[in-house]
């Protein structure tokens, strides 16, 4: 992988940030705007596939990329899943524990905000990992 | 200090997403912002002295000015091309040389050369090397194609960015 | 009723494309294809002529409203044909490195 | 506290730990993966004998005697099937402890198992129909990968052909589910099950009817939809075949399939003619392809098909007695083939070979295995006092009773022809004199061996089920939510 021009290289250094603060505005406003978690959590995987591909070098896509990505990825559905069992434990599963707040407001209906940020996490580190994992397929194909 | 600048950037955008001076709002994109910052502020910003330098921001809008009467200025061009019964064109690609330094001034070089009519940069390499496609080469010659495309951005911008 | 019909007739390009293209990449292309008219079978169903997206506010009073449900729907589906859709791509260029060719008539050990 | 999320979440919490932690240590992954799925078997035995359950996720009430939230449901079909999913699932993850040993990443082959596991519990415990999908999904896409996990080139084929099936069947279940939501305006499957009784069956809830039978059909591997099977199955590492043949089959494909069919859009005359003739059409051309082949494991993928057959035909048939014997016939299914499955792993990982032309006289040098896979031959053949005949002998008797001759005939030709091929695995594998090259054969490992025999001893004593007093516990109630049909709704809702 050669990476791409300078031109490339240059808008992604400036948009790249601007693309993953997107994506978590995305996935912090889920309970107030279209979007949520899994929305928000493709932009911020595909802010990091942006940097990625314009840098286009081989060191780059490593494995130990791939295994953080991963890790992120179960951290986040451990969370989801934590989540949801304190619901159990105070009554039912997947029950809204917190208090529902005023609507309208960044800090409201309750876990809601809280499994966004959760499934945002996981959906970033599997689709990030699932990029690493393809593009080492194929460098490794070239031989 | 080029990371300060970057969490300023980076706040105002995110002022402009939620439009709202809430205090829940702020408190989590002070929070939100710094973590952009930390991941992508090291590759964002080199030089950020340059921002404090007023005499540039006066240098762009100029810049803006040209770019805008450039654009006018082919539009017109293009559309006759496109209009006139014979259709005058001779699309090609030629080679230019830019003697810009830093990259975002070539880029922002490159851009303004897609922006305006009938060019289009193909692919910049790092030396500064253009190529583009050009509808009506007038002249194959790098030299002259740089004198006729690059040069007429190049003295504003080399004020802006260098 | 004529956008049902022609999301289904989606569907069975997609079924046609899986059914009868030998090379992997288009086989995949083609499920993607069917997944797609899937999702909107699914999104026309919740659709109501002139009705208001699902956001209830107060002093709207008799408005109509599009059903909410089949979008949750979409997107949930969306997720899992993404998942569908990476892993086939993946298997896809692990039998290319073992056979040298994504032509389905050539990847034939098994037999059956 | 309510105890059944359980079934789904701690398999999918030890699945996403796995990853974590896994590779501090060669033996956590084990630990933690057997560790689940040990709680998983002791919690589905414990759902013996407690009443019906239904359990709303979140604490969703429903408005209005509408029900919104997702549902849970837990009547005596689902605890049958919860008992085979987490018995068996526990006998495999105890047998690759040692199996899986040569492949290298084991807490990732933990990771897609618990996944599957958790899926198939999903989709058993879900009462809803979109949930049910995808909880399906889940447990699809984690087999697909397993039969992968090898990357060899014929696990990589099996595993393209088998994922491009499942994705074209998973396009008709959702389809289906798509119609059937536009028909009722619910997904819940008790609520559109009620629905559908008030409007009359329509000619949509039929459409819906043949998406679904083309969906699980497929999943199910029943006769026209079979072909990804005999390929997907053996090419898998052996505890995922078994996996696969013994249980994923079942939980995705003809338990899903009874749900819609029984409880959601009610059975009627059609419909149960063409399950018959399915059914039946596996039974006999499954065992005839079942025959001739000499590859262990393929023989084996074969009589998946054909004894598939058995249970889609007598559910088919819809008598009380029919469903009994079919739903003990899937029960026994599950215990035999998934230890004829090992066995043949066991095979494998001794010998390195799975040809049955190729082996011999394997008695003498893995007693084990070979005593193992006897008892599971006569048990699918269905040789009296091993569970496969009592169930074969409930499903004939209930095809004479219906007045169905011919079937039963089919089915006691279907029954031989399995006999034949069986004494054919055991002649040329098992018995017979021993080839030198099998001299220095030694037996499996410790871990491999308690697994079999825990499920040899099962094939034993599985047919205690139909006495009396056992058999109104779990085979009775399992029967009882399947005929009952359409009063799931009525049961589920509370009235």
């Amino acid at each position: 992988m050669r990476g791409m021009t300078p031109i490339v290289k240059t808008v992604t250094r400036g948009m790249a940030g601007m693309i993953f603060l997107y994506g978590i505005y995305i996935v912090l406003h889920g309970h107030l705007t279209p979007g949520g978690g899994f929305a928000g959590g493709v932009m911020v995987a595909a802010a990091f596939v942006l940097v990625f591909l314009a840098k286009g070098s081989p060191e780059a896509v490593s494995e130990a990329k791939k295994e953080r990505s991963s890790m992120a990825e179960s951290l986040g559905i451990l969370t989801f899943w934590v989540l949801a069992m304190i619901g159990l434990i105070g009554g039912t599963f997947f029950y809204n524990f917190l208090t529902k707040g005023k609507p309208f407001r960044l800090l409201s209906a309750g876990f809601i905000p809280l499994n966004n940020i959760a499934i945002g996490i996981e959906v970033a580190g599997a689709l990030f990992a699932i990029f690493i994992t393809l593009a080492v397929l194929k460098a490794g194909g070239k031989k | 200090m080029s990371r300060i600048v970057y969490f300023i950037i980076a706040y105002a955008f995110w002022l402009l997403l939620t439009l709202s001076v809430d205090w829940q709002h702020l408190v989590t994109g002070a929070v939100v912002c710094g973590l952009t910052t930390m991941i992508f502020g090291k590759i964002s910003i080199s030089r950020a002295r340059k921002l404090f330098q007023p005499q540039r921001y006066f240098w762009m809008v100029l810049y803006v000015l040209v770019l805008l009467w450039e654009c006018l200025k082919a539009n017109f061009d293009v559309a006759y091309r496109v209009l006139h019964p014979a259709m005058p064109i001779r699309p090609g690609i030629v080679k230019a040389r830019s003697s810009l330094k830093t990259d975002v001034a070539r880029t922002c070089l490159a851009n303004s050369i897609t922006m305006t009519p009938g060019t289009l940069t193909v692919d910049m390499n790092g030396e500064g090397d253009l190529y583009i496609h050009w509808i009506n080469v007038k002249d194959d010659d790098a030299q002259h194609a740089t004198q006729m495309i690059v040069k007429r951005f190049e003295r504003i911008l080399k004020r802006v960015f260098e | 009723m004529i956008l049902l019909f022609l999301a289904i007739f989606l569907f069975l390009v997609g079924l046609y494309g899986v059914a009868t293209k030998r090379n992997l990449i288009k086989i995949v292309i083609g499920l993607t294809i069917m997944e797609y008219a899937t999702f909107l079978i699914l999104a026309l169903i919740g659709y109501r002529q002139g009705a208001a997206p699902p956001i209830v506010v107060e002093k709207m009073g008799g408005a109509t409203f599009v059903d909410a449900l089949p979008q949750a729907l979409v997107l949930t589906a969306i997720v899992i044909s993404l998942a569908t859709t990476a892993l086939l791509l993946s298997i896809a260029l692990r039998i290319y490195h073992k056979y040298g060719t994504f032509d389905v008539g050539k990847i034939r050990r098994l037999k059956g | 506290m309510n105890l059944i999320p359980l079934f789904v979440a701690i398999p999918l919490a030890m699945a996403f730990v796995m990853p974590l932690f896994g590779r501090l240590s060669r033996l956590l992954p084990d630990l933690l993966g057997n560790a689940a799925t040990l709680a998983l078997a002791a919690l589905s035995c414990a759902m013996i004998n407690l009443p019906m359950m239904v359990y709303k996720v979140g604490g969703w009430e429903p408005v209005n005697g509408v029900p919104i939230g997702i549902y849970l449901v837990v009547d005596g079909l689902a605890v049958l099937m919860l008992l085979i999913i987490n018995v068996i699932g526990f006998a495999v993850s105890v047998y690759s402890i040692e199996y899986m040993r040569k492949y290298t990443d084991k807490a990732r082959f933990y990771t897609l198992f618990l996944l599957m596991m958790a899926g198939m519990n999903g989709v058993v415990i879900s009462g809803d129909m979109f949930n049910l999908y995808v909880f399906l999904e889940v447990a699809a896409i984690a087999s697909y990968a397993l039969v992968a996990f090898g990357t060899e080139a014929e696990e990589l084929e099996a595993a393209f052909k088998y994922q491009v099936m499942g994705t074209a069947a998973s396009g008709f279940i959702l389809v289906g589910i798509a119609v059937l939501y536009s028909l009722t305006g619910t997904l819940n499957m008790a609520d559109a099950g009620k629905v559908i009784l008030e409007q009359g069956r329509s000619q949509g809830a039929l459409f819906a009817g043949a998406l679904f039978l083309m969906g699980f059909g497929l999943k199910a591997a029943i006769m026209p939809f079979h072909a990804w099977l005999p390929d997907a199955h053996p090419s898998a590492p052996a505890p995922i075949s078994a996996m696969l043949s013994g249980v994923l089959i079942k939980a995705i494909g003809i338990y899903a399939l009874c749900r819609i069919f029984f409880n959601v859009i009610g059975l009627n005359l059609t419909t149960s003619y063409i399950l018959m003739a399915m059914g039946a059409l596996s039974m006999i051309a499954g065992v005839f392809l079942a025959i001739g082949q000499w590859d262990m494991k393929r023989l084996f993928a074969y009589h998946s098909i054909s004894q598939m057959g058995y249970v889609v035909m007598a559910i088919g048939i819809g008598t009380p007695l029919a469903v009994l014997g079919g739903l003990f016939h899937l029960v026994n299914h599950a215990t035999f083939k998934s230890l004829l499955f090992l066995n043949s792993g066991a095979v494998v990982y001794s010998t390195g070979n799975r040809d049955l032309q190729k082996m011999g006289g394997l008695n003498q040098r893995m007693p084990v295995t070979g005593a193992t896979s006897l008892i599971a031959s006569m048990s699918i053949a269905g040789i009296p006092p091993f569970n496969g005949f009592w169930s074969k002998l409930i499903i004939i008797l209930a095809a004479v009773q219906a007045g169905y001759y011919g079937l039963a005939a089919l089915a006691v030709v279907g029954s031989i022809m399995t006999l034949a091929s069986f004494l054919k695995v055991q002649r040329y594998g098992f018995f017979g004199k021993l080839r030198p090259v099998w001299k220095k054969v030694r037996e499996a490992p410790v871990f491999m061996c308690v697994s079999m025999v825990l499920l040899a001893l099962l094939c034993v004593g599985m047919g205690l089920l139909l006495l009396p007093g056992v058999k109104d516990g779990l085979l009775d109630r399992a029967a009882d939510a399947v005929t009952g049909g359409t009063d799931y709704s009525g049961l589920v809702l509370g009235k």
